[in-house]
């Protein structure tokens, strides 16, 4: 579904990203995952479409993306969730949501969607009134997966997406991920929560400064000795 | 200073070179520019004659849209271009800010239209105006208001009810103050004192306040914008004077009449004289009178007007009849000279003036004494000389002026 | 009596205001643009309506389907041009990328027209309604009046439809927008050149009553910047009322304080909003700092 | 200390030098270039201190300059106060309205804040005008010309290009050492982030109110100083937008919050300017069209500035060409 | 009564209709490390806006080693020896990371070298070492709450409020912060902290306080806390989990 090869990226004259190769398949879960600072955040903002200066191929759906500007991706079916939430502060959880089915295709479904949403969160679905700028943290994560979903996409990106969640949402997010990918997406996910992150994947890669160093089903990260003990500390 | 230019003995034909700074860019720059023009249409005229003792004049121009560009360029001028006399530079403003540095060099600066009194009252050696200040123009409006309309209008001037307002400028001040001076000097009733920007893009509230106090008359110091603004709301707001007077600037244009068509018909304005009856003028005077206006309307398509006599009567005057006397034309001292001998009668410029500089001892140092306002009134879009009588040629008309419902039938 | 009259006035003289502002609410206030080109956009529509009068007879009012198509793609060519670029930079940057630009346009002109006063003479220029004691300006109401039905149509367009709402979602953040699938370039491109176009008209309707000039620009746009802050950024409502406000202010100051000191009233309510309501009179608390 | 010590006496002797070329210089134009050249860096270096390190983007820098020239020729020509008493004098009242806008516009923000100074600004554009008795309206106050040290008035041009020399020297001075102190770290992070500043301690309020009252000070001296090389003033130039808006453009166009940057702008953009009118203006607005391009193409292609782009390709260049990671 | 830090006597405030906070009161020893828990939403990081000056309470105190600092001003606060970080991070984008946290050295250090010096120990210590001359727009978002952490530790506080700090951590980068947070306290920092990470707080914790819909809804050690059903219930979702 999606290939990634020799991706190199750049922010100006330093590169990020080295050789980086990845690949997702059609209704997996893939988990991304490396110490802060390692590019995993570059690394999906380069698949949406984000950065500037980067070399290398990526194919979607065996068509190149190398000059589908990132708003054309959304439509393809692409969607970032992006890391930090990103809303729009000034506008209601409601208009926020209806920003998320902005492609037409995501339009046509968006009474669905929403209704979707709110009963998968249904806190926002209390706080659809409010002004997203004056949510707290958690209840803002919530919006921004919410609006991820709501574009309908064909592959869901997630950066992420329990930063700042208390335990209980936590859990829930994980659960989410599982149905949402039995509603048929795919799903590229980063996460420091490596441990709940592996157990939901169907497979990993590993970044280290830039670089893909260890890559492989999930079970086997899991059981990778060099793994347990710099990432997940046991 | 001795500096660049070609020094010890110049060539016959080397050119002559004067500064001239006008305002060709920002606010001022429509009637700087037509300044500058007739201006420079006077010295072609002279090279074409061949020149000033035989060489030709060559004019260094400079942009001054503010003060501060204008003693900065008056200071190129005089530094790096060698010049010994400036002429310029129509504003005030500009005036104020390029003379002292000219003074402070030992250049003759030569101004040709700005209005400020004060710019000869400040004990200055090397500036001279050839045109008529703010206390003639002020002058002129409140004695043509009581010598020729309250006669007229059947009201004596002490009942006359005058109105006075003035873009707040260096301009319209300066001659809003000399006609409230002297309009109290005659006791007449002046019922409104009013400033406005000349930018403003709306003056009903001015329009207003004098349909509250009705005045028989109102004298106007303004530019093009704010007239044609001004006039457009009186016409809206039904606002009926007996009669309108503008002082130069503004109601002096050409343009007045482009952007009122009819309804300038009737105005008077206070204008250094134009087009003036030719009978009022030396045999000279006039030939070069038709050869300005014949060159001026292949040039521009129009009349000139006022300011371009100014800068046009000015210029001819100097560069035939001052600097042809002066012992070098590289030398300041003796420009100056030349300029304090000069002594020529009334009527001999295109324009009826004459020229006779005030002597240094003078408050007004450096006042042509001889330039004066007049009078034209708008009749059929055109401006015409209706007063004072030896200058005109045409009669008075519109007074008192109609109410705007039957105006332009 | 008097005040009545200065009350209509300068409702009408609002109207006008209103006009202007509300473009600049657009690209100011909306898209946080900070655009001193807008008052050089007035006077490039003046222009070319004049031009239109003058070579082809063109009444004003016609022109008003014509000038705003101009400067819709004036304003499509500035951005692609100049500010595309600074989208996003500090408005530092902002505000002096259009301060040369505005030279530049400005002095376009100048160099070409020589700085001549220009104005349009229609039959009705100085036509007038007279209700009771009160006159009113017949352009001036077509003025009022157009620009009240502009002001509803942008406050609903903004409000409801998908493109408003994007153009909204891409001032607050320019990168979730663009996630969302929303052709940010696009809405930026589209908001200045309706902003342009809606200066156009303004220009259009000015032109019965005001001469047009060169530098004319700068006349127009500070008071457009001080309705657009006084009625909140961004708030098309905002800017209509804040638009009649100031010209009721301008036409009683003027009248009880004199013409020279009109403005000074208006700016002396202009910090006083600020001080006290910094999001304006309309504006979302706090929207003011993004 | 030494490393101060020696910046202290490289600064001197930089002065010193140019101070000698001045003397060598025979054309009076370009002293008058350099004298421009010299009082708009020291405007715009002023204006830095709050515009550029405290992020106070004020377009209001005209009611300084007007307060500063006013104040200084009004004394002067009324009660015949030295110039140069008059100027500090000058300074007071600006550093007063300063402390009065800053204590206004606490709360104001970004182009808020700039809208406001522009507000203050004509109204003391509008006073200038109106309050004629005080100010003598938009004829303006025109100086005589006394020379003398103690009227500051002076038959060399010399004289007066060292003294905005000496200026300029004086507030590079002043920033070049915020910018090594406590203050100078604060402005920055008040700029950054109010709200984090805070959090750390920083005096917001009295920061940003010594950062403006300190530039309204310096630029009123500045205004001072052009009003007795002018030697007239009028609400039309020493109020006009124009002496606010060049102060900061040089400062963006230097580089917005270092030292050198609002000189470096200066010296690229006044004799630009000068060289642009003489030549191009035979077409009305030709010499401001092109001024007006360049700035687009500046502001377009070095947005932060001279300064800062010369640092970075000097770094780049010395480390290789490219920079690496560390 | 030396031994008390930090005291809140029945805080509230709220946001139009919504209470954000609701009638919290609580105590901080001196060297203790106070855990604040809860659902998102809760009203946690408000009440730090309420401690350290940022809002205004509508109703109760706050006090400081005794004093009363209710409805002081944040940099008031911090100069009497209470810094806070930010959840959503606020760094001064355009300086360097050691600028950065220079600029919270000064609060106690008046002179560049000494405050270098003490940035240069602080920065050392969170691990940004190798980012400190990078600016910190740059940096990504684990290093950013690194840089928050550091810039309050640079003040040189008695009591430090950490808001969220351990968020984007790797389980062993979290190993690593717990331990500094313990060092810092060994140190003689009083610290109160925010953190949806179980084993962090309940590993760093001596007491924690549980916020349910702006109320305090139970406070005792971790062990008590862990078995309140309340606690359980609002917060964990009806089954304990240890991340
Ligand atoms: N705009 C930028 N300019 C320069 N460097 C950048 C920029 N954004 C990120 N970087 C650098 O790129 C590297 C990778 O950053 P990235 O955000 O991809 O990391 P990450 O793995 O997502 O980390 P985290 O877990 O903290 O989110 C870091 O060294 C960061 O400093
Ligand atoms: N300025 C505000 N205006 C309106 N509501 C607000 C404002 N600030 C916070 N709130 C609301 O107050 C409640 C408490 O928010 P707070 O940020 O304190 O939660 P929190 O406990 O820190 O949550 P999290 O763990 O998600 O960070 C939330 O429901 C939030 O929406
Ligand atoms: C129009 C001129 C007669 C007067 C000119 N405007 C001046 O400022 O003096
Ligand atoms: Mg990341
Ligand atoms: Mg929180």
């Amino acid at each position: 579904m999606l290939k990634v090869e020799d991706l190199n990226v750049f922010y100006g004259d330093i590169q990020v990203l080295h050789e980086v190769s990845i690949e997702v398949r059609e209704g997996e879960i893939v988990a991304i995952l490396g110490v802060n600072a390692a590019g995993k955040t570059t690394l999906l903002n380069t698949i949406a479409g984000l950065t500037k200066k980067w070399n290398g191929t990526m194919t979607w759906m065996g068509q190149p993306l190398h000059r589908v500007p990132a708003f054309r991706r959304v439509e393809m079916g692409i969607v970032l969730v992006p890391e930090g939430r990103q809303l729009f502060p000034f506008m209601t959880v409601l208009e926020n949501l209806e920003l998320g089915a902005y492609s037409k295709a995501a339009r046509r479904e968006k009474e669905r969607s929403l209704e979707f949403v709110f009963q998968l969160l249904p806190k926002l679905y209390e706080r659809r009134h409010q002004l997203a700028g004056s949510l707290s943290g958690g209840e803002q994560q919530m919006v921004a997966i919410g609006r991820g979903l709501m574009a309908k996409p064909k592959l869901l990106m997630l950066d992420e997406p329990t930063l700042g969640l208390a335990p209980k949402i936590v859990h829930d997010v994980f659960q989410l991920i599982q149905d949402i990918r039995k509603s048929g997406v795919t799903i590229l996910l980063v996460e420091q929560n490596m441990h709940q992150s592996l157990q939901v994947a169907d497979r990993g890669y590993v970044l280290e400064n830039g670089r893909v160093t260890i890559s492989g089903s999930s079970e086997a990260l899991l059981r990778n000795p060099t793994i347990r003990e710099a990432y997940l500390g046991i | 200073d001795q500096s660049t230019g070609p020094s010890s003995s110049p060539e016959k034909k080397d050119p002559i070179k004067i500064g001239a700074i006008f305002p060709l860019s920002g606010s001022l720059a429509l009637l700087g520019t037509e300044s500058f023009e007739a201006a420079d249409l006077a010295r072609k005229i002279v090279n074409e004659q061949g020149g000033v003792n035989g060489r030709p004049v060559e004019f260094i121009k400079a942009d001054a849209p503010d003060a501060t560009a204008a003693a900065n360029e008056a200071n190129r001028l005089i530094s790096k271009e060698g010049v010994k006399l400036i002429i310029g530079t129509y504003a005030s403003g500009l005036a104020l800010a390029a003379a002292p540095v000219a003074e402070r060099n030992g250049v003759v600066y030569y101004e040709l239209i700005a209005s400020s009194d004060k710019l000869n009252q400040q004990g200055f050696r090397y500036v001279f105006r050839v045109n008529d200040n703010s206390t003639k123009l002020g002058t002129a409006a409140v004695d043509f208001v009581e010598e020729a309309l309250a006669p007229r209008l059947q009201i004596e001037p002490e009942k006359l009810k005058l109105a006075v307002i003035f873009e707040d400028g260096a301009f319209g001040t300066a001659a809003a103050e000399i006609v409230k001076s002297r309009a109290l000097q005659s006791g007449i009733n002046l019922v409104a004192y009013e400033n406005y920007k000349a930018t403003s893009v709306d003056l009903s509230s001015l329009v207003l306040k004098l349909k509250e106090v009705n005045p028989d008359v109102i004298i106007a110091a303004s530019y093009v914008n704010d007239a044609v603004l001004f006039q457009k709301q009186a016409k809206q707001y039904d606002l009926n004077p007996k009669a309108f007077i503008g002082i130069t600037a503004g109601y002096g244009l050409p343009d007045l009449a482009e952007n009122l068509g009819k309804d300038a018909n009737g105005i008077f304005v206070v204008e250094a004289p134009a087009m003036v009856n030719p009978e009022a003028l030396t045999e000279e005077a006039r030939k070069l009178d038709e050869e300005f206006r014949k060159r001026w309307q292949e040039m521009k398509g129009r009349d000139p007007a006022g300011h371009a006599y100014r800068a046009f009567s000015g210029t001819y005057a100097l560069l035939t009849q001052i600097l042809p006397n002066a012992a070098s034309v590289e030398d300041s001292e003796a420009i100056r000279e030349a300029l304090l001998k000069a002594d020529i009668p009334e009527g001999s410029l295109p324009n009826g003036w004459g020229i006779k500089f005030l002597p240094e001892i003078d408050p007004n140092a450096g006042l042509n004494e001889r330039s004066f306002a007049a009078i034209q009134q708008w009749q059929d879009e055109k401006l015409v000389m209706v007063w004072p009588e030896k200058l005109a040629t045409a009669e008075i008309k519109d007074v008192p002026l109609p109410p705007w419902k039957d105006r332009n039938k | 009596m008097v005040l009545l009259q200065l009350t209509v006035s300068g409702i009408l003289l609002g109207g006008i205001y209103a006009l202007i502002a509300v473009g600049l609410t657009l690209i100011f206030g909306v898209m946080r643009i900070v655009n001193f080109t807008h008052g050089d956009l007035v006077m490039l529509g003046m222009y070319l309506t004049y031009l239109l009068y003058k070579g082809f007879g063109l009444d004003p009012y016609i022109s008003l389907f014509i000038v705003p198509l101009a400067l819709f793609l004036i304003g499509v060519l500035i951005q692609k041009l100049v500010v595309q670029r600074v989208v996003g930079r500090p408005h530092e940057v902002q505000i002096f990328a259009t301060v040369g630009l505005s030279m530049m346009l400005s002095n376009a002109v100048l160099a070409y027209f020589k700085g001549d006063y220009r104005s349009v003479q229609t039959t009705y220029s100085t036509d007038t309604i007279q209700i009771g004691p009160v006159f009113l300006g017949v352009p001036q109401i077509v003025a009022f009046g157009i620009s009240a039905v502009i002001t509803l149509v942008l406050f609903l367009f903004l409000k409801f439809t998908y493109t408003g709402k994007a153009i909204r979602a891409t001032t607050q953040n320019r990168i979730s927008a663009t996630l969302m699938g929303i052709d940010v370039r696009r809405v930026y491109t589209m908001t200045f050149a309706i902003g342009s176009a809606l200066a156009g008209i303004a220009a259009v309707l000015l032109m019965p009553l005001y001469p047009t000039y060169p530098s004319i620009g700068e006349a127009y746009l500070l008071i457009a910047f001080v309705v657009v802050v006084l009625g909140g950024l961004g708030s098309i409502p905002g800017a209509l009322v804040g638009a009649l406000i100031i010209g009721v202010v301008e036409t009683v100051s003027a009248y009880y304080l004199g013409s020279g000191w009109k403005q000074a009233a208006y700016f002396v309510i202009f910090i006083l909003v600020l001080i006290m309501r910094p999001q304006g009179l309309f504006g979302q608390r706090g929207a003011e700092q993004l | 200390m030494l490393k101060k010590g020696g910046f202290v006496l490289s600064a001197g002797l930089v002065v010193l030098l140019m101070v000698a070329l001045i003397y060598q210089i025979k054309n009076k134009y370009y002293l008058d270039i350099l004298f421009m050249t010299f009082f708009w860096a020291s405007l715009a270096a002023a204006w830095n201190i709050s515009g550029g390190y405290a992020g106070q983007f004020s377009l209001g820098h005209a009611a300084y300059v007007g307060i500063g020239a006013y104040s200084t020729a009004l004394l002067y020509i009324n009660f015949h106060v030295s110039p140069w008493i008059g100027m500090v004098v000058g300074g007071l009242f600006s550093a007063l309205l300063a402390l009065f806008i800053g204590v206004i516009t606490v709360k104001v923000r970004g182009p808020f804040y700039t809208l406001i100074t522009i507000a203050v600004a004509e109204l003391l554009y509008i006073s200038a005008i109106q309050l004629k008795e005080l100010t003598h309206g938009s004829e303006g106050v025109s100086l005589p010309f006394k020379p003398g040290w103690v009227n500051m008035t002076f038959r060399e041009r010399e004289t007066y290009v060292v003294l905005a020399l000496l200026f300029v020297a004086l507030i590079y001075f002043i920033t070049k050492t915020m910018e090594r102190r406590r203050i100078g770290y604060y402005l920055i992070a008040i700029r950054e982030n109010e709200d984090a500043a805070r959090a750390l301690g920083v005096p917001v309020k009295e920061m940003k109110l010594l950062a403006t009252v300190l530039s309204a000070f310096l630029t009123a001296v500045g205004g001072a100083i052009y009003a007795m090389y002018i030697m007239f003033i009028e609400p039309d130039s020493v109020l006009s937008f124009a002496f606010s808006i060049q102060p900061a453009l040089m400062s963006i166009i230097g580089g917005l919050g270092t030292s050198l940057g609002p000189l470096i702008g200066s010296f690229v953009l006044s004799p630009l300017d000068m060289f642009l009118r003489e030549s191009f203006s035979h077409i009305n607005g030709l010499n401001l069209l092109i001024y007006g391009f360049l700035l687009v193409l500046f502001v377009l292609f070095w947005p932060e500035g001279l300064w800062p782009n010369a640092v970075r390709v000097y770094r780049k260049w010395r480390s290789g060409g490219v920079e690496t990671k560390s | 009564m030396v031994a008390l830090k930090l005291k809140v006597e029945r805080l509230t405030k709220r946001f139009g209709g919504l209470t954000a906070v609701r009638d919290v009161s609580f105590e901080v020893r001196d060297q203790e490390i106070l855990g604040i828990i809860g659902p998102n939403g809760a009203g946690k990081t408000t009440l730090f806006h309420l401690i350290s000056g940022f809002e205004r309470p509508d109703a109760g105190r706050v006090f400081l080693e005794g004093q009363d600092i209710t409805g002081k001003s944040p940099e008031a606060i911090s100069r009497l020896g209470l810094t806070r970080t930010f959840q959503l991070v606020k760094p001064f984008g355009k300086m360097t990371v050691l600028e950065n946290v220079c600029v919270g050295a000064f609060l106690r250090r008046s002179d560049l070298t000494d405050a270098r010096a003490v940035a240069e120990d602080v920065v050392e210590l969170v691990g940004l070492k190798p980012f400190a001359d990078q600016p910190a727009a740059t940096l990504p978002i684990g290093h950013r709450k690194r840089l928050e952490l550091a810039r309050a530790l640079a003040t040189e506080p008695k009591i430090l409020l950490l808001d969220e700090v351990m968020g984007g951590l790797t389980p062993a980068e979290i190993g690593q912060m717990i331990d500094t947070i313990r060092r810092l306290r060994e140190g003689g920092l009083t610290i109160v902290i925010i953190e949806h990470h179980m084993r962090a707080i309940m590993s760093l914790s001596d007491r924690v306080v549980v916020m349910h819909q702006g109320e305090k809804i139970a406070e005792g050690t971790p062990k008590e806390i862990a078995q309140d059903s309340r606690v359980i219930e609002a917060y964990f979702g009806g089954e304990l989990r240890f991340a």
